[in-house]
């Protein structure tokens, strides 16, 4: 049994996932009603991440899982990472250097004190 | 029948590129030999029914694996770093640049002077002034290569993207179209022609005299009515222009971005992406309105009121 | 294995008694063919395929050759012209050089090579294979409604607002395609987990085995990105709604940033899988076990993940961050070492060996040749200076041909020569084998050596005209490319003749160490008798007892 | 336990055996899936990063409510998936057929309510083109062009994972399965919850994100 079946779960744990799912949906959207500037996506992404996490190791068994599975696992996610981290490096640069134009939205070190325009 | 094997140089950058080409050559000639030399020395001696010692021999594998592993990544890291010095130097346009825009569409180049001279598939630039070239596309992407400087870069539409060369030597060189743009994208061709700074002068004032362009700026702005909103006492809805080319702006959410040539042209075309702080978005896109060389020359003039004092003190 | 004496088939026939081969076995009916799931089979249905669309990717080559002769751009339009160069590089890339060895060879050979029955999942293989033809049918059906003049990049904005051509049916063929690369890649990462026979551990398997893995990761990796770009750009090009279009507030760069995510990965698809073939012949053909094993195997899954931090490469005058140009370069150059070890040690596999100058041999140094040539100056392009002045230029052009024809291909008829025995049970004429290697040898460094050389010269690649100066390299690269024609024309023909007039093959015509000859030739259905065991390292060769090869 | 069994296929030595290799091949090919979508979430990041304020701004008229309950029916869809895995590798066959019949319900439910959530949509004006909505800028238009591509192929994937569903479920009624051998549901089984993960996702990235 053990050989063909190395994840047969309490049913309780599923039971106990899904509760959990649901109470950090619940959280989620609480939270995106509130008012937190730069911290609401940390919340709406992190939670994500969590769900994410329990549905992985539980409901997809791959905390009983071989190496090789997470290893495979892993890999998309890893992957997806690279694309985002290497393309973002591109855009959130461009235009960075003295005199290259780029989209121009991010300026790291402004050479010169900001315009000071009048309040309408 | 001739075999040029390298283009015209004509200037600094195109020498210097040379070089580090020359080496590459150079590194690649000793690397063939180190390859293969001993493979054709191995194919004869060791080919079979030719007698040769073939018993087997404990050679230091891993220092030899490392050796070349590692000799390659050192000799790649120079030329690396070469290769990145060289091209910091093609991609920074150095400060005192004549500024000449460039307007690319499917299939032909179009140029506009400072001065207001026009010109099309044609570059007349003086020698030993560094030119900076502020290009476009109106539709699809091109691509702006001078060979005999070894430059050249993408003009996309819908942003600016720069180039810069100093030419230093007199002549009539290739101007080419480099990424596929439809058809006649072999058509999209030209030529640059670097004349003497008198030569030049001569040539400015002998094309066909008009405003230039921030002269015509300034008269797009009066008649698309921005200075209802932007000039004057009756700034109240609007931010001032004045003094803010090239310098650092506050946007409402906190950002802090350089107005340069590329955000003018978002805040005429795309109002909506980047708000001044304390503003509200209440400006009409003129996206579809202005032709890329009118958007140009509103920038021109945007640019000639940056040297202004700003009006509004707090 | 008896290393003196080559196995023949007689012998299998005593020890074992005749078993009917993969062809006789199940029948010689069509149907028996397009329903087979033998991976033996499915490689050659695939061998069929690929045949057939090189040879129309091959037609618009020689096309276009002929009207680069003169500098006017006279012998078709501007338009066709541009429609024959996407033919050519849409066919070439998607329809033939990704599937040239993984899904010709090595769909034959790697469940051979591991001492498998079949691959994990032989009906999603046989599934491959039609998704394959589908999407090069709808391609080709794109081509016979008036063609696409988008270049195999499709670039946006031009691809999804302006062209007047067929890009969604073209696309929906490269989609359709993909699915297929992934599923082969899912089944051959599967199959050499799962389904090595017993003792062949991960360092006991052949290079090719490894370098098939590596390329299968690429496969499955990447390809679902191009998909998506693919479909993107198919909804903003159908219903005119911005998703790259800087019209409507997107980013054309994205769209490259997306497709060279795929395309680049794609070259080491297209190499990877040559370098395995290369280090199966070098070994036999030297009688010496590889130099340096764990370093050339370790080298191929390196080339695989180092090879998916490099596309930004492609876009370094395209209006990316100075910084993306900086990392980029860097990478590209980190990704040339694995490869430079491969090279390496090939060349030392060399020493001390007793080396066969036999036609696979030959196109296996033919390989490593063109190999370094196109990999040394992909050191040039790394460089970012130069690539500034050559990106887009013919040197561009020159350099991914030394890779993908003169290593793909290259590879891919060495592979195809050393296992024609095994796949078929018939010798090829070994002396029009060697000719024809010579042939293609001097043919492809004539076709692309003299565009290096027009490209620094500042040569626009896509030019349907150019300026009379460059004619000249013009004209030798279109001589090159007619003897590389006959040199391609020649294999065909000997091929298909030695299928009816061949020798005999025996078991074991190289006598060579993979697991692949120890079965008959053509092998039974089932591939092995009973299951091979393993015990010993790969490429057990020994250069100091003379040897037989046997010559058809 | 390697009892001979009709269902092993001929190139597998024992059933252990080809239930890992089926399982790897789901898991390799999730992984490709995951850039599948990941080239859209670059996508959405990248527009996302360059119009804040408009995407913040398009991103207020989603409706959360449907939103919201269609991410509860997903997670208890994965719970019941969760169930009929369970039944399956105990042997037990008519909680198997129930628990994918309700898994395949509730997929139902989420596509029935994601498409009330589209025709309301489409009845504000907020569907790309020529009818878009006045309020809503150019960048804010990207906005809702990812909304459609995004959640149009997720819908996608769902509707696919009930057909499979279904056919594992029709499998199930005819006794295919044992506690030997139940492949299809579990690989069927891996491939709903990943759809759902990337719900999750969608989630957070289109309802929540700077919605006040």
């Amino acid at each position: 049994m053990s050989l063909l079946n190395p994840s047969i779960v309490p049913r309780k744990t599923y039971v106990l996932v899904w509760v959990a799912l649901l109470l950090l949906l619940l959280a989620n959207w609480g939270i995106a009603q509130l008012k937190l500037g730069p911290f609401n996506p940390v919340f709406s992404l992190g939670i994500a991440f969590i769900q994410m996490m329990l549905m992985l190791l539980f409901l997809m068994h791959v905390r009983y899982s071989t190496a090789l599975t997470r290893v495979f696992v892993a890999a998309g996610f890893i992957w997806f990472v690279i694309m985002v981290v290497l393309s973002m490096n591109d855009y959130l640069t461009r235009g960075s250097v003295p005199g290259q134009m780029g989209n121009s939205w991010i300026h790291e070190h402004p050479t010169a004190p900001p315009v000071n325009l009048p309040k309408p | 029948m001739t075999f040029p094997l390298v283009p015209v140089q004509a200037s600094e950058v195109a020498r210097e590129t040379d070089h580090l080409c020359i080496a590459l050559v150079c590194a690649s000639a000793i690397v063939c030999l180190i390859v293969f030399g001993p493979m054709f020395f191995f194919l004869f001696k060791y080919r079979n029914g030719h007698p040769a010692d073939r018993s087997p021999v404990n050679l230091p594998q891993t220092k030899i694996e490392i050796t070349w592993t590692v000799l390659p990544l050192l000799i790649f890291m120079c030329f690396y770093a070469w290769g990145a010095r060289q091209y910091f130097n093609i991609e920074r346009p150095p400060p005192g640049a004549m500024e000449i825009d460039v307007v690319g569409q499917q299939w032909m180049w179009k140029i506009q002077h400072p001065e207001g001279n026009r010109e099309i598939n044609e570059l007349h630039v003086p020698a030993g002034r560094i030119i900076k070239l502020m290009m476009t596309s109106q539709d699809v992407i091109h691509d702006f290569y001078l060979p005999a400087f070894r430059t050249k870069q993408d003009v996309l539409p819908g942003r600016y993207t720069v180039q810069w060369f100093k030419a230093d030597k007199i002549g009539s060189y290739h101007l080419f179209c480099s990424e596929y743009c439809g058809t006649s994208h072999a058509q999209m061709i030209g030529r640059i022609v670097v004349m003497s700074p008198a030569d030049y002068q001569h040539w400015l004032a002998n094309g066909e005299p008009g405003p230039t362009m921030v002269q015509s700026g300034e008269r797009l702005f009066r008649e698309l009515g921005c200075s209802g909103c932007h000039m004057g006492s009756t700034v109240v809805r609007a931010p001032p222009l004045q003094g803010v080319f090239g310098r650092p702006v506050p946007l409402n959410n906190g950002d802090v971005v350089m107005a340069d040539e590329g955000y003018i042209r978002d805040s005429i075309l795309l109002p909506a992406k980047q708000i001044v702080g304390g503003y509200t978005n209440d400006m009409p896109s003129y996206s579809g309105h202005l032709t890329e060389e009118q958007v140009m020359e509103l920038i021109a003039y945007i640019k000639s009121l940056g040297n202004q004092s700003p009006t509004g003190t707090q | 294995m008896n290393a003196t004496l080559p196995q023949t088939e007689t012998e299998f026939t005593r020890t074992r008694g005749r078993v009917p081969s993969y062809f006789e076995e199940g029948g010689r009916t069509v149907g028996s063919w397009l329903l087979t799931t033998d991976h033996k089979r499915i490689g050659i249905l695939y061998l069929y395929s690929i045949l057939f669309y090189f040879t129309i990717a091959a037609i618009a080559a020689a096309i276009i050759r002929l009207e680069l002769i003169t500098p006017q751009g006279d012998l078709v339009s501007a338009e066709t012209y541009n429609k024959l160069f996407t033919i050519h590089g849409t066919l070439m890339v998607w329809f033939f050089l990704i599937p040239s060895i993984p899904s010709v060879l090595g769909n034959f050979v790697i469940p051979l090579m591991i001492g498998a029955k079949d691959l994990a999942f032989p009906r999603l293989n046989l599934l491959s294979w039609y998704l394959f033809n589908i999407g090069g049918l709808i391609a080709l059906y794109a081509v016979a409604i008036g063609g696409v003049d988008t270049g195999w990049t499709f670039y946006t904005p031009y691809s999804s607002a302006f062209t007047n051509s067929h890009v969604v049916t073209m696309v929906a063929g490269v989609f359709i395609a993909g699915f297929s690369s992934i599923l082969t890649g899912v089944n051959f990462i599967v199959t050499i987990h799962k389904l090595r026979a017993p003792g062949l551990t991960w360092f006991k398997m052949p290079i090719f085995l490894w370098s098939n893995y590596a390329t299968s990761v690429i496969l499955v990796m990447a390809t679902p990105v191009l998909a998506m770009t693919l479909v993107l750009l198919s909804i903003e090009r159908i219903w005119g709604v911005g998703v790259f279009d800087p019209k409507l507030g997107g980013d054309p760069v994205l769209f490259q940033h997306l497709f060279w995510f795929y395309s680049h990965p794609a070259v080491y698809i297209m190499i990877l899988p040559g370098m395995g073939v290369v280090s199966e012949l070098v070994t036999c053909f030297a009688r010496k076990p590889i130099f340096g094993y764990h370093f050339v195997a370790f080298a191929s899954v390196a080339i695989a993940l180092i090879g998916f931090v490099v596309w930004g490469h492609h876009m370094f005058t395209a209006g990316t961050s100075i910084y993306s140009g900086l990392f980029f370069s860097l990478m590209s150059y980190l990704v040339a070492v694995p490869s430079a070890i491969k090279v390496f040690n090939w060349t030392m596999t060399l020493y001390r060996g007793r080396i066969f100058l036999t036609t696979p041999m030959l196109y296996a140094l033919g390989f490593i040749g063109l190999f370094t040539i196109g990999g040394l100056t992909g050191l040039f392009v790394a460089a970012l200076a130069i690539d500034v002045h050559v990106t887009d230029t013919y040197f561009i052009v020159a350099h991914f041909h030394y890779i993908m024809v003169g290593g793909m291909v290259t590879g891919f008829l060495g592979g195809l020569h050393y296992w024609w025995p095994k796949i078929t049970g018939r010798l090829y004429p070994e002396n029009l084998g060697r000719l024809s290697a010579l042939i293609i040898f001097i043919g492809f460094n004539l076709t692309f050596f003299p565009q290096y050389i027009m490209g620094y010269l500042g040569m626009v690649r896509r030019y349907h005209s150019y300026a009379p100066e460059f004619q000249i390299y013009h004209v030798m690269s279109s001589a090159g490319a007619s003897i590389l024609g006959v040199g391609y024309i020649l294999p065909l023909i000997y091929l298909i003749w030695s299928l009816k007039h061949g020798k005999k093959a025996p078991a074991n015509p190289w006598n060579a160490t993979g697991l692949e000859w120890q079965t008959t030739s053509p092998p039974p259905k089932h591939n092995f008798i009973e299951t091979p065991v393993v015990t010993r390292e790969p490429y057990q060769y020994s250069p100091e007892v003379e040897e037989r090869m046997i010559y058809g | 336990m390697a009892e001979a069994h009709e269902a092993l296929a001929e190139q597998f030595e024992e059933m252990p055996q080809q239930t890992e290799a089926s399982l790897l091949g789901m898991w390799t090919f999730l992984a490709t899936e995951i850039l599948f979508f990941g080239a859209m979430f670059l996508g959405y990041i990248v527009y996302r990063s360059t119009y804040p304020e408009a995407f913040a701004e398009a991103g207020r008229h989603t409706l959360i409510l449907y939103g919201s309950v269609n991410t509860a029916i997903l997670l208890t869809s994965s719970f019941t998936m969760s169930l009929a895995i369970d039944s399956a590798q105990r042997g037990r066959n008519r909680p198997l057929l129930g628990f994918l019949l309700l898994t395949i319900l509730l997929g139902c439910g989420f596509l029935l309510v994601k498409g009330l959530e589209y025709s309301e949509d489409i009845h504000e004006h907020l569907v790309p083109g020529a009818h878009f909505t006045k309020e809503l800028s150019a960048p804010g238009q990207m906005f809702w062009v990812l909304y459609w591509i995004m959640t149009g192929v997720h819908s996608l994937h769902l509707i696919i994972g009930v057909g499979v569903l279904a056919v594992v479920a029709w499998m199930a009624w005819g006794g295919k399965f044992s506690e030997y051998y139940h492949n299809p549901v579990l690989i069927s089984g891996l491939y709903w919850h990943f759809v759902d993960v990337i719900w999750v996702w969608l989630y957070a990235f289109i309802y929540l994100i700077n919605r006040h």
